[in-house]
C-alpha cells in the first residue's frame, strides 16, 4: 500500500518534471540546453517505463529501458556531434 | 484516455499536414514524419485501447488485439525506409540544384536559380 | 591461440555476467548462451578495438568502483541542495584543469567518467595533446580543491590500477 | 471474302512501296499501280452481280459483342464510289510518278496514298457503320498524312493539321451519331439500319443522329461553314489535291448522306439542314473561286462550290435530285481530277500557280490546253460536256424545290452556276489565252505524255459522257442511285429538255452572266479586294491557336509544379469527400467504455502535444525542429508501451533514433534554417487546412474507439493459435513472422529496396560534376577541433558488444516475448552507427567485414528462402514449423523455422540501414575531409608509455 | 494447392536478390538474368492466365493460415490479366532499357526492375487489404529508384516530389485500412465482402469514409483528379523507359478500384450504395478533360506523353466508375490498351528526346537520326493515345461509348471532345518534332542504331495490333470477366473462409 | 518471509521511490533554474539519473516482499546509464565550450597546447 503511494509520489515526480522539461524546452536560451533537455526527457521517460513496469507487475516493458538508455545516449550524442562538427559521422 | 489519443492523432496529423505545406524539402520530410506518427498511432487504435494487457500469451487473461500492433510495426518500418529515402532525394536535390525548394517551375524546367 | 581467442578477455567476462543479468536466470542453456556470446562478440568487434588494455589490478577496480558508487549517491544530495536552495548568485561556478599522470586512454576515459559521476563536477574536454583535462564545477570556492581531491581520490587509484 | 481483299489490297499495298523503293522509283510506281489495278479487276469482277440489281456481301466476325464487324457489301453505290477511287487512283499513281522530283520520299508517298485509297475503299464497302467509322478516321489521318507530305513548307503542316482538326473532329461527331443510330435501330449493320427508316425517323434520338451525322460528313465535304479547310489543304503535291480534294476524301461526305439517304433523308430537318447548307456553300464558294489567283485554289473552291450543289441536291429528298447527285458526282470527279492535274502540269512546268502571272499558255503547252480547255467548260457546264448534263438537271430541280419561296432556290442556284461559268473562263483566260508572256518563272513546255497521260484520259471520258451518257454513264448511275434511294432508278439523260425547260434559261443566264463577270473582272476584283471579309485561316488560327494557348496557360497554372498545392487541393478534397460520406451514413453512440487518465499520462500527453504544436512555430531553425520531433517520436513509445504495446514501444525507440541520426546526417548536406518566403495569409490558410485535416482525423480516430467493432475481430485467432500454432507465446512476433509473415516478407524488401535506392542515388550524386564542385566549396560552421573524442571511443569499446548482446537477446527472445529480429537488427544497426560516429566511417568501415549489399541480398534470400521452404514439404509459401528440443545438458528449447525467417528480417534490417548510412557518409568524404587512420584524434599513451 | 499463384511475387524477389549478391559489378549477367527472370514471368503469368480462365478464381494460403487469419492470395481473371499485362509491359521495358542504356546510368536498374515487378504483381494477386499497402509500398520504393534512375537536379527534384506525395497517400491509405479493421475486425477482402452486408446501421458512416479514403488513395495512384498533381512531373521527368514502365503503375490504383468497388464495396451494398460511383465517374470526366487539354497544352513531349496518360486514366476510371458489367468490360480492354499504348509513346518520346538536346516542343530541333521509324511510331502511338482509328484505342472508345448508353450526353461529349483536344495536341506535337524539323538543316549526327529499343518498341506496338485484331475474342474473355467481378461469389468461395486447409 | 522483513523492504523501496522522484525532479529543476549553461549540465545528467536509479532499484526488488527474486535486468541498465552519462555530458560540454564559452575564462591547460574544442584540428599523420 505504502509503495503504490510511494510509486504515484515519484511519478507525479517524474510528470511534474516532464513539465519543467517542456518549459525549458521552449525558453532554452542555448541549443545546448535543448538537447540536454531532450536527454533529461529521456532518462525520465525511461523512469516513467521501469514505473510503469513496478505499477503493472511484469517484467515486459524493461527491454523498452534498456533500449532507451542505449538510444537515449546514442541520439544525444548525435545532436551534439551534428553541433560540434556539421558531420556527425565523420 | 481515447480523448487524448485520439486528440494527439489530430495534433500529429495537422502538424505533419502544416509542414508538409511548406515550401523547403526539410520541413516537407518533418512534416511526414509527423504525418506518419499520427497514422501509426491511428492504426494502433484500430484495435482499441487497452493497459496492462500486453498480448503476450500467459501474461494475463484477456489481451490487447494484437493484429494493429503488428500492422503498425509494419507500417513504422515501412515509413522509415521511405522517409530515408526521401531524405537522401533532398541531399540529392539540394546539392544538384544549389537550393532545396520543393516547388518546380510550371512545365518542370529548371528554375533560374538552378541553373545558376 | 587464446589471445586469438579471447582478444579482450575482460570484456568477454563481462559480456557472459551481462549475460545474466539480461537473461534473469541461471540455466545451463544460458551459460552456454553466455560462453558463445562472450567469445563471439569481441571477436566480432576487435577490429574496433585493436590494442589490448592492461588491467594490472582487477580486483582494485571493483573497490574503486564501490568507492565512486559511496561518492555519487552522498554527492548528489550536495548537488541537490545548491540547486534547490542556494540563491543563484552564491553559486560559485569554476574551470578547473586536471593535469594528468594518467596515459592509458581507457584509465582516463574512466577517470573522466568518474569525474562527471561524482555530483558537483563535469569533464568538459581534454587539451590537444591529451594531457590535461577540463573540469565544470558547479559550486567550488577553491578550485584547486577540486583538482587536489580528483588527482588524491581518483587519479592516484586508477594509476595503481591500470599503470 | 473478295469484297475484304479488294479493301485490304491497297492496305497490303501500302507496305510494297518502302520495301520497293530501293528498286527505282518506276518499279516502285509499277508495284503501287498494280496492287491498284488488282483491286479494280477484282472490283469489277463483281460489277455484272451488282448491276444486275444483286448485292454482294462479305462477313467476317471481328468483335460482334459490340457489332463491329468486318462485314462489307457492294452495292450500286459502293461500286461507283470504289471504281472512282481505284480508277482515278491508278491515274494518280501514273501522274505522280513524273510529278514527284526525284529529292522527294516516293516510297513515302506511295504509302501514304496507298493507306488513303484503302480507307476511302473501306468506307464505300462497309456494311458496318462501326468499321465505316473505322476507315471515316483512317481517312482523316492518312490525308493528314498526304498533306503535310512536302514537310518543309509551313503552308503544307499547317492544311494538314487545320484538315484533321475539322474532319477529325467531325469524325468524333460522326461517332456519335453513329452510336445512336445503332442504338435505335439495334444493328450497327448498314443493311439492317437501311431497313428501318420509320423506326429511326420516329426515334426521338433521330435528330441528335441527323445533326452529328451531317456534321461528319459536312466536315469531310467541306460544307459550309466547314469549307475553309480545303483550300489550306492545296498545300499538298498536286497528285493529292486531284485525288482527295476532287475525287475521293471529299466526296466520302457525300458518300455518307448518300448512303443514309434512305433512312435520314425525307424529313423536313433533312431538307433544310443540307440544302440550305449545300446551297450556301455552292454560291458562295463558286464567288470565292472566281476572286482567286492560285490555280489550285480557284479549283478547290470550285470544288467547295460543286460539292455544295451535290449536298443541296441530297438535300431535296427526292429520288430525282439524288440521281442527279450521283451523276454529278462522277462527271465532277472526272473534269476536276483532270483540272487539277492540268494546274499541276502548269505549275510543274512554269514553276507557278499564279493567274496573274500566267497566261498565253495555249501557245507553248498545246496538250495541257486542249485538256484544261475540255476539262473547264465541262466544269462551267458548256454542252455537249457531261458537266452541263448534271448542271442541267441541277437546276431543274432546283427550279422546282421551294425553299423559303417558291424562286429562291432557283435564283441562287443560277447565281452559283453563273459564278461556276465566270471561274472556268478565267482559269481558261487568264492561264492560257492572251499573248505569250516573258516573265514566266520558267518557261513551260507541253510535258511527257507520264504527266498529261493522265488527265487526257479523263477528259475523254468528260467528252463520252457529255456526247453518249446513257451508253457511258446512265447504267452506273441508275445502279447507284437505285442503291442511294433504295428503289429502282431508271434514268434518261438527255442535252435537250425543250423550250420550257426552266434550266435552259437559268443555264443561259448563267452562262451569260458569268462571261460579263469576266468582262468586268478587274472592276469586281476591286470591290472584292476593297470588301472586308473574314480569311478562313485567321479564323481558325484564331480558334486554335488561342485554344492551344488556353490549354498551355490552363495546364502551367494547374500544373504549376506547385507541390503544397498539391497537397493541399488532396487534403481538402479529400476532408470533404470523407464528410460527404460520412454524413451519408450512420454512426451511433459509443458502446465501449472508456480508460481514465492517470496524472502522470496527462503529463506525458501534455509534453508531447505541446512539444508537436510548437513544431510549425520553431521549424525554421532545423536543428530545433529535430529536438522537437525527437521529443515526441520518443514520448510516443512510452505511450505504446502503457497501452499493452511493447513490441511497438521496442520499435519506435530504435527507429525514432535511426530516423534522427538519419536526418542529422541529412541536414549536413541542407542548409541549417528554413527562410520565410509564404506570405501570412498562405501561412494561416495552410494552417487552417491543417487543422482541418488534424480535427478531421482525430474525430475519426475517436469515433472508430469510442465503439466496438461490428464483428469480432479475427485477431482472436491469432491469441488463441499463437502458442499452439505458431509456436510463440508473443502474439505480436506471431503475426508478423507467421500469421502474416508474408507482410513482413513485402516489409523487409522495401527497407532493402530503400537502401539500395539510397545507394544507386548517392552514386548518382557523387558522380555529378556539380555536386563534386559544390561539396568541394563545403564551409562547415565554428568546428570543433577534435572528430573522435577518445573517451566516445573507448566507451564505444564496451557498448558496442553489450549493445549487440542485447539484440540478440531480443532477437532470441522475440517469439515468445516483446522482440525479434527486426528490432534486433535496429540495435545492432544502432550499436554499427555507434561505432561510425566514435571512430568516422572511414577507419571503422575498413574494419568492417559484411557488405551492407550482400547483408541485404542475404536478408532477402534467406526470408525468400526460408517461405520457399515449405514447399518442399507441400505446404503454401512461408508454412512455419516448430519443434520443442531436448538436449542434455541444456533445458528443453524451441526450434521454429519462423526463426529463420526472422533471421532474414534481421540482415535485411541491418544491411539497409548500414548500407543508408555509409552512403550518406560517403558524401562527407567529398567535403574535402581527411580520412582518420586511428581511432581517436588524439592518444595521451603517445610517447608517454 | 497451386504453387504458382506466388511464382511472381517470389521470382523477382529471389532474382532481385540473387543479382545483390552475386552479380552487383556485372551488368551484362544482370541483363541476362533480367531478360530471362522476365521470360520466365510471362511464362508464369499464361499459365496463370490459362488456369484463372479454366478453373476459376483460386486462392493462396500463405502460412498455410486459413482465411481470413491468414494472407490469402486470390488468383482470378482479372489478376491473372494484370499480370499478364505487367509480363508483356516488363519485357519490352527490359529490353529497350538494354538497348538504350537506360540501365548503365546509374547502379541497381536491374534488382529495382525486378523488386518492382514483384511490388506490383503482389498487388495484383493479394486477396488481403493490409497486404495490398504493403505491396503498394514495395512497388512504390521501386519506382522511386527507378524515377531517379541517372540522376540529375530536375529529375532528382521531381523524384521528391512523387516520393513525398505517395508518402502522403501511404498515410491515407493506413488511415483507411485502419478503419476498416477498427469496424470490421478483418482485412481479408472476401471476408470485407462477406461481413459487409450485415454491417449494423450505427457503424456505416465510419466504412462509408474509409470506402472514400482508400478510393482517394486508388485515385492518387491512378492521377485521378484532384490528385493527379504529382504524375505530369514524375512520368515527364523519369527516364524514358521508366516511364513506360510506369504505365502499368496508375493501372494498380484502377485495378484496386475496380476490385474493391466490385467485390467489397458493390454498388448493392446497403452501407456504401452508389458512393463509390459518384465519386470516381466525375472524377473520371474531368481527369479526361485535364488530360487532354494538358496534351494540347504540353510545353514539352515527355510531358505531352504524361498528359495523355492521365487522360487514358480519367477514360479508365470512367469506365470503371459506372460498376456495371458491360463498362467493367470496357474498362478492361481499356486498361490494357492504354497500358501498351502509354508504354510506346513514352518510349518514342525517349527515343526522340535522346537525339535531341532538347526535350520542348515550342522550339525547333534538328533532324533526328531514324526520323522515319520514329515518327511512324510516334504516329501509332498517338493514334492509339487518342482514340483513333484503327488501333485499340479506337474500339476501346467505342466499348466506353457503347457502354454508356444511360448518361449518353455528359459522358459522350466529353470522351469524343476530349478525344478532339488530343487529336489536336498530337498533330500539332508531331508535326513540330518531324515536319518542322526537317526545315532545319540536317546535323552530322551519329546514326544511333538502338536496334534492341526499335524492337522493345515494336514489339509493344504488335502487341498493341494484337489486342486490335483480336478484339473479338478478348472482349468476349473480358465480358465474363466482369461477369465474375460483379458477381463476386466464386471469388469469395475460393477464399474458404474460415476452414482449415 | 516474515512480515517485518516484508514491510521493512517496502518502506526501503518506498524512501527509494520518495527519494528518486525528488531527485528527478530537481534534476529537471535544476536546468530550468540554474543561469549559466554550464551550471545547468550539472543538474540533469547526475540528478535525473539518481532519480531512474532509484526507479531501477525499486523495480529489481519490487518482487520480494511478494517472495519473488531480485530482477537482474536493471542492474544492466544501470550499468548502461552509467557508461553513457559521462559521455552525454562532456559532449553537451563541449557544445557549449564551442558555441556559448568565452574562450578567455578557461584557465590554461598547463600543456602548451590548447583544450581540444577551440584548438586547431589535428591532421591524422
Ligand atoms: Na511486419
Ligand atoms: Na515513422
Amino acid at each position: 500500500m505504502i509503495l503504490t503511494y510511494a510509486l504515484i509520489f515519484m511519478l507525479g515526480c517524474i510528470g511534474l518534471a516532464l513539465l519543467l522539461n517542456l518549459v525549458r524546452l521552449f525558453n532554452a536560451p542555448t541549443i545546448t540546453d535543448r538537447i540536454l533537455t531532450l536527454d533529461t526527457i529521456t532518462v525520465n521517460a525511461i523512469a516513467l517505463v521501469v514505473l510503469y513496469g513496478v505499477w503493472s507487475g511484469t517484467g515486459l516493458y524493461l527491454e523498452a529501458a534498456v533500449l532507451l538508455a542505449l538510444t537515449g545516449f546514442v541520439g544525444t550524442v548525435a545532436y551534439c556531434k551534428y553541433i560540434l562538427r556539421g558531420s556527425i559521422i565523420e | 484516455m481515447e480523448a487524448l489519443v485520439a486528440s494527439a492523432i489530430g495534433m500529429f496529423t495537422a502538424v505533419g499536414i502544416y509542414l508538409i505545406l511548406r515550401l523547403r524539402t526539410f520541413p516537407v520530410i518533418l512534416g511526414l514524419t509527423f504525418l506518419s506518427y499520427g497514422v501509426n498511432v491511428f492504426l494502433f487504435t484500430a484495435g482499441r485501447l487497452a493497459t496492462n494487457r500486453a498480448p503476450i500469451i500467459g501474461t494475463g487473461e484477456v489481451y490487447a488485439d494484437p493484429l494493429p500492433q503488428a500492422l503498425v510495426l509494419t507500417a513504422i518500418v515501412i515509413s522509415f525506409g521511405m522517409t530515408a529515402v526521401v531524405m537522401m532525394m533532398a541531399i540529392g536535390g539540394h546539392l544538384e540544384a544549389g537550393h532545396d525548394r520543393v516547388n518546380m517551375a510550371a512545365g518542370d524546367t529548371d528554375t533560374a536559380e538552378d541553373k545558376a | 591461440m587464446l589471445r586469438r581467442l579471447f582478444p579482450h578477455p575482460y570484456l568477454t567476462l563481462t559480456l557472459i555476467v551481462l549475460w545474466f543479468l539480461l537473461v534473469n536466470q541461471i540455466k545451463v542453456g544460458s551459460l552456454v548462451m553466455a560462453v558463445f556470446l562472450g567469445t563471439i562478440l569481441p571477436h566480432l568487434t576487435s577490429a574496433w578495438w585493436p590494442d589490448r588494455p592492461i588491467i594490472r589490478r582487477p580486483l582494485g577496480l571493483l573497490a574503486y568502483t564501490a568507492l565512486v558508487m559511496w561518492d555519487v549517491i552522498v554527492a548528489n544530495f550536495q548537488v541537490a541542495r545548491i540547486v534547490l536552495f542556494m540563491p543563484k548568485a552564491k553559486i560559485r561556478s569554476a574551470w578547473v584543469t586536471i593535469p594528468l599522470d594518467l596515459r592509458s586512454p581507457e584509465a582516463i576515459s574512466l577517470l573522466a567518467g568518474t569525474i562527471t559521476m561524482t555530483p558537483g563536477t563535469v569533464s568538459s574536454d581534454m587539451s590537444a595533446c591529451g594531457k590535461a583535462l577540463l573540469v565544470h564545477s558547479l559550486h567550488a570556492p577553491d578550485p584547486d580543491e577540486v583538482r587536489d581531491t580528483i588527482k588524491a581520490r581518483y587519479e592516484a587509484r586508477l594509476k595503481r590500477i591500470f599503470e | 471474302m473478295s469484297l475484304a481483299l479488294i479493301a485490304a489490297l491497297p492496305f497490303l499495298g501500302a507496305l510494297l512501296p518502302g520495301l520497293m523503293i530501293r528498286a527505282g522509283r518506276d518499279a516502285c510506281a509499277a508495284v503501287t499501280g498494280s496492287v491498284t489495278l488488282l483491286a479494280l479487276v477484282l472490283l469489277a469482277l463483281n460489277a455484272p452481280t451488282v448491276l444486275a440489281g444483286d448485292v454482294v456481301q462479305t462477313r467476317i466476325e471481328w468483335l460482334p459483342a459490340l457489332g463491329l464487324n468486318a462485314t462489307f457489301f457492294l452495292d450500286g453505290l459502293g461500286l461507283l464510289f470504289a471504281g472512282m477511287i481505284l480508277g482515278i487512283g491508278l491515274l494518280i499513281i501514273i501522274y505522280a510518278r513524273f510529278y514527284l522530283a526525284k529529292s522527294d520520299p516516293m516510297g513515302q508517298f506511295y504509302t501514304y496514298l496507298m493507306l488513303f485509297q484503302g480507307a476511302m475503299v473501306g468506307i464505300v464497302l462497309s456494311d458496318n457503320i462501326l468499321l465505316l467509322l473505322i476507315f471515316w478516321e483512317l481517312t482523316s489521318l492518312s490525308s493528314f498524312l498526304l498533306i503535310g507530305y512536302w514537310k518543309h513548307l509551313p503552308e503544307g503542316r499547317q492544311g494538314a493539321r487545320m484538315a484533321l482538326a475539322v474532319t477529325g473532329g467531325g469524325g468524333l461527331a460522326l461517332i456519335a451519331g453513329m452510336l445512336i443510330l445503332g442504338g435505335i435501330v439495334g444493328s450497327y449493320d448498314l443493311t439492317v439500319i437501311l431497313d428501318n427508316k420509320e423506326l429511326i425517323q420516329a426515334s426521338d434520338w433521330y435528330l441528335p443522329a441527323l445533326i452529328l451525322i451531317l456534321l461528319g460528313a459536312f466536315t469531310k465535304s467541306a460544307q459550309f461553314p466547314f469549307h475553309f479547310w480545303l483550300p489550306h489543304a492545296m498545300a499538298a503535291p498536286t497528285p493529292v489535291s486531284a485525288y482527295l480534294h476532287s475525287a475521293t476524301m471529299v466526296k466520302a461526305g457525300l458518300f455518307l448522306m448518300a448512303r443514309l439517304w434512305p433512312v435520314l433523308a425525307g424529313t423536313p430537318e433533312w431538307f433544310w439542314i443540307v440544302s440550305t447548307a449545300g446551297l450556301i456553300t455552292m454560291v458562295m464558294a463558286a464567288k470565292i473561286a472566281f476572286f482567286k489567283d492560285d490555280l489550285k485554289a480557284l479549283l478547290a473552291f470550285s470544288t467547295v462550290s460543286h460539292l455544295g450543289l451535290i449536298t443541296m441536291l441530297l438535300g431535296f429528298g427526292t429520288k430525282a435530285a439524288a440521281t442527279v447527285a450521283v451523276f454529278h458526282i462522277i462527271n465532277h470527279a472526272t473534269f476536276k481530277a483532270a483540272l487539277f492535274m492540268t494546274a499541276g502540269i502548269v505549275d510543274h512546268e512554269a514553276h507557278t500557280r499564279d493567274l496573274r502571272r500566267l497566261g498565253g499558255l495555249r501557245h507553248l503547252m498545246p496538250i495541257t490546253f486542249g485538256v484544261a480547255l475540255l476539262a473547264s467548260l465541262s466544269m462551267a457546264g458548256i454542252p455537249p460536256l457531261n458537266g452541263f448534263l448534271s448542271k442541267e438537271l441541277m437546276l431543274e430541280e432546283a427550279a422546282h424545290t421551294v425553299w423559303i419561296t417558291p424562286w429562291a432556290m432557283g435564283v441562287l442556284a443560277t447565281i452559283g452556276a453563273l459564278f461556276s461559268v465566270a471561274y472556268s473562263f478565267r482559269f481558261l483566260a487568264h492561264g492560257f489565252l492572251g499573248p505569250v508572256r516573258d516573265d514566266y518563272p520558267h518557261t513551260p513546255h507541253d510535258p511527257g505524255p507520264g504527266l498529261w497521260g493522265a488527265p487526257a484520259f479523263l477528259v475523254v471520258l468528260v467528252l463520252l459522257i457529255g456526247l453518249f451518257p446513257m451508253v457511258t454513264a446512265a447504267w452506273l448511275v441508275d445502279a447507284a442511285a437505285s442503291a442511294v434511294t433504295g428503289e429502282a432508278v431508271q434514268s434518261k439523260i438527255t442535252h435537250w429538255h425543250g423550250l420550257e425547260a426552266a434550266a435552259l434559261w437559268m443555264s443561259l443566264a448563267a452562262v451569260g452572266g458569268g462571261l460579263m463577270a469576266l468582262g468586268a473582272y478587274p472592276r469586281l476584283r476591286a470591290l472584292w479586294d476593297a470588301a472586308p471579309r473574314p480569311e478562313a485561316k485567321r479564323i481558325f488560327d484564331g480558334v486554335i491557336e488561342p485554344l492551344a494557348a488556353l490549354a498551355r496557360g490552363l495546364t502551367g497554372l494547374v500544373h504549376n509544379g506547385s507541390f503544397s498545392r498539391a497537397v493541399g487541393v488532396a487534403v481538402v478534397a479529400i476532408a470533404a469527400a470523407s464528410l460527404w460520406a460520412f454524413r451519408g451514413g450512420d454512426h451511433l453512440a459509443g458502446t465501449r467504455d472508456l480508460l481514465p487518465v492517470e496524472p502522470v499520462v496527462l503529463a506525458v500527453w501534455f509534453v508531447m502535444m505541446v512539444a508537436a504544436l510548437a513544431a510549425p512555430f520553431f521549424h525554421r531553425d532545423r536543428v530545433v525542429a529535430l529536438v522537437l520531433i525527437g521529443v515526441v517520436g520518443l514520448l510516443i513509445a512510452p505511450m505504446f508501451a502503457l497501452l499493452s504495446a511493447p513490441d511497438l514501444a521496442l520499435t519506435q525507440i530504435s527507429v525514432e533514433v535511426v530516423t534522427i541520426l538519419l536526418m542529422l546526417l541529412a541536414l549536413n548536406f541542407l542548409p541549417k534554417v528554413t527562410p520565410v518566403e509564404s506570405a501570412p495569409a498562405h501561412r494561416l490558410g495552410h494552417a487552417a487546412i491543417a487543422g482541418v485535416a488534424g480535427v478531421g482525423v482525430g474525430w475519426l480516430a475517436w469515433s472508430m474507439m469510442i465503439r466496438a467493432p461490428a464483428f469480432d475481430p479475427i485477431s482472436a485467432f491469432h491469441l488463441a493459435q499463437s502458442k499452439p500454432g505458431a509456436g510463440g507465446t508473443n502474439a505480436v512476433n506471431t503475426i508478423i513472422v507467421d500469421f502474416r509473415g508474408y507482410d513482413t516478407f513485402g516489409e523487409i524488401i522495401v527497407l532493402g529496396i530503400a537502401a539500395l535506392v539510397i545507394y544507386a542515388l548517392s552514386e548518382t550524386v557523387l558522380r555529378s560534376p556539380s555536386v563534386t564542385r559544390r561539396l568541394a566549396t563545403f564551409v562547415p560552421e565554428k568546428e570543433a577541433g577534435d572528430r573522435h573524442p577518445m573517451m566516445l571511443v573507448v566507451s564505444t569499446r564496451l557498448l558496442l558488444p553489450m549493445a549487440m548482446m542485447v539484440g540478440v537477446y531480443i532477437y532470441l527472445r522475440g517469439h515468445n516475448m516483446p522482440g525479434g529480429g527486426f528490432v534486433s537488427g535496429l540495435v545492432f544497426a544502432i550499436a554499427y552507427l555507434m561505432q561510425y560516429m566514435a571512430s568516422g566511417y572511414v577507419w571503422s568501415h575498413a574494419r568492417q567485414r559484411y557488405d551492407h549489399h550482400a547483408l541485404i541480398g542475404w536478408g532477402v534470400l534467406i526470408a525468400s528462402l526460408a517461405g520457399v521452404g515449405s514447399w518442399a514439404f507441400g505446404a503454401p509459401f512461408l508454412t512455419s514449423a516448430f519443434e520443442y528440443v531436448h538436449l542434455w545438458p541444456l533445458e528443453e528449447f524451441e526450434l521454429a523455422t519462423a526463426v529463420i525467417f526472422d533471421l532474414g528480417v534481421f540482415l535485411c534490417v541491418l544491411g539497409a540501414i548500414l548500407l543508408a548510412l555509409a552512403s550518406l557518409s560517403r558524401l562527407a568524404l567529398r567535403t574535402g575531409e581527411s580520412a582518420n587512420t586511428r581511432a581517436f584524434d588524439i592518444d595521451p599513451s603517445e610517447g608517454g608509455r | 494447392m497451386n504453387h504458382w499463384i506466388i511464382a511472381p511475387v517470389v521470382l523477382p524477389s529471389l532474382v532481385g536478390a540473387l543479382m545483390i549478391i552475386t552479380m552487383r559489378g556485372d551488368l551484362l549477367l544482370q541483363r541476362v538474368a533480367n531478360v530471362a527472370a522476365i521470360l520466365a514471368l510471362n511464362a508464369i503469368a499464361l499459365a496463370l492466365l490459362w488456369s484463372a480462365t479454366t478453373h476459376g478464381p483460386e486462392a493462396y494460403f500463405l502460412g498455410d493460415w486459413p482465411a481470413p487469419f491468414g494472407i490469402a492470395l486470390v488468383l482470378d481473371r482479372l489478376s491473372a490479366m494484370m499480370v499478364a499485362l505487367l509480363a508483356v509491359l516488363a519485357l519490352a521495358v527490359v529490353l529497350y532499357a538494354i538497348g538504350s542504356g537506360w540501365d548503365r546510368k546509374g547502379a541497381h536498374f536491374h534488382p529495382l526492375l525486378q523488386f518492382l515487378l514483384m511490388g506490383i504483381a503482389g498487388a495484383f494477386l493479394t486477396g488481403d487489404a493490409f497486404n495490398l499497402f504493403v505491396f503498394f509500398e514495395v512497388l512504390l520504393i521501386a519506382s522511386y529508384g527507378l524515377m531517379i534512375h541517372g540522376g540529375g537536379a530536375t529529375r532528382t527534384r521531381a523524384g521528391i516530389q512523387y516520393v513525398a506525395f505517395n508518402l502522403f497517400g501511404s498515410s491515407l491509405f493506413l488511415i483507411a485500412l485502419a478503419l476498416i479493421y477498427g469496424v470490421t475486425g478483418t482485412l481479408n477482402m472476401a471476408d470485407l465482402a462477406a461481413k459487409l452486408p450485415d454491417l449494423p446501421e450505427g457503424d456505416t458512416a465510419l466504412l462509408r469514409v474509409a470506402a472514400v479514403m482508400l478510393i482517394m488513395v486508388f485515385a492518387i495512384k491512378g492521377a485521378l483528379v484532384p490528385l493527379q498533381f504529382w504524375l505530369p512531373g514524375t512520368y515527364a521527368n523519369a527516364p524514358g523507359v521508366v516511364a513506360a514502365m510506369f504505365a502499368v503503375m496508375t493501372k494498380v490504383g484502377a485495378y484496386a478500384a475496380l476490385r474493391f468497388g466490385t467485390l467489397v464495396f458493390p454498388p448493392d451494398l446497403p452501407a456504401t450504395g452508389d458512393l463509390l460511383s459518384s465519386l470516381i465517374l466525375p472524377a473520371g470526366l474531368v481527369t479526361l478533360v485535364v488530360g487532354a487539354v494538358g496534351v494540347l497544352g504540353a510545353t514539352t513531349l515527355p510531358r505531352l506523353v504524361a498528359f495523355g496518360g492521365i487522360a487514358s486514366m480519367g477514360t479508365a476510371f470512367v469506365a470503371i466508375g459506372a460498376f456495371t458489367p458491360q463498362t467493367t468490360a470496357a474498362a478492361l480492354y481499356y486498361m490494357v490498351h492504354s497500358t501498351l499504348a502509354t508504354a510506346i509513346l513514352f518510349l518514342v518520346a525517349d527515343l526522340v528526346t535522346r537525339r535531341r538536346t532538347h526535350a520542348r516542343l515550342d522550339d525547333t530541333a534538328p533532324p533526328i537520326a531514324q526520323a522515319g521509324l520514329i515518327s511512324a511510331l510516334f504516329l501509332a502511338g498517338a493514334v492509339a493515345m487518342a482514340g483513333m482509328p484503327p488501333l485499340s484505342g479506337f474500339i476501346g472508345k467505342l466499348l466506353i461509348l457503347d457502354a454508356f448508353r444511360a448518361q449518353t450526353a455528359l459522358v459522350w461529349s466529353v470522351v469524343l471532345g476530349s478525344s478532339f483536344l488530343m487529336i489536336l495536341g498530337y498533330a500539332r506535337a508531331g508535326s513540330r518534332l518531324f515536319w518542322k524539323a526537317s526545315a532545319l538543316e540536317a546535323q552530322p549526327e551519329d546514326p544511333r542504331a538502338d536496334g534492341l529499343a526499335f524492337t522493345a518498341t515494336f514489339g509493344l506496338l504488335a502487341a498493341l495490333v494484337a489486342l486490335t485484331v483480336l478484339a473479338g475474342p478478348i472482349t468476349d474473355w473480358m465480358a465474363e470477366t466482369a461477369r465474375t467481378l460483379h458477381a463476386p461469389e466464386s471469388y469469395i468461395a475460393a477464399a474458404r473462409l474460415g476452414q482449415e486447409g | 518471509m516474515t512480515q517485518t522483513f516484508e514491510l521493512a523492504v517496502e518502506l526501503f523501496l518506498a524512501a527509494i521511490l520518495v527519494g528518486g522522484g525528488i531527485f528527478a525532479l530537481v534534476g529537471s529543476y535544476g536546468l530550468l533554474r540554474l543561469p549559466e549553461p554550464m551550471q545547468r549540465l550539472h543538474a540533469p545528467t547526475k540528478a535525473t539519473t539518481i532519480g531512474v536509479g532509484a526507479a531501477l532499484l525499486v523495480s529489481a526488488l519490487d518482487m520480494l516482499p511478494q517472495g519473488g527474486g531480485i530482477s537482474w535486468q536493471e542492474l544492466l541498465i544501470t550499468i548502461f546509464l552509467l557508461l553513457t552519462a559521462p559521455i552525454t555530458a562532456l559532449f553537451l560540454a563541449k557544445t557549449l565550450l564551442l558555441r556559448h564559452e568565452d574562450p578567455a575564462t578557461l584557465p590554461e591547460t598547463g600543456t602548451g597546447h590548447p583544450w581540444a574544442t577551440l584548438g586547431e584540428e589535428r591532421p591524422d599523420p
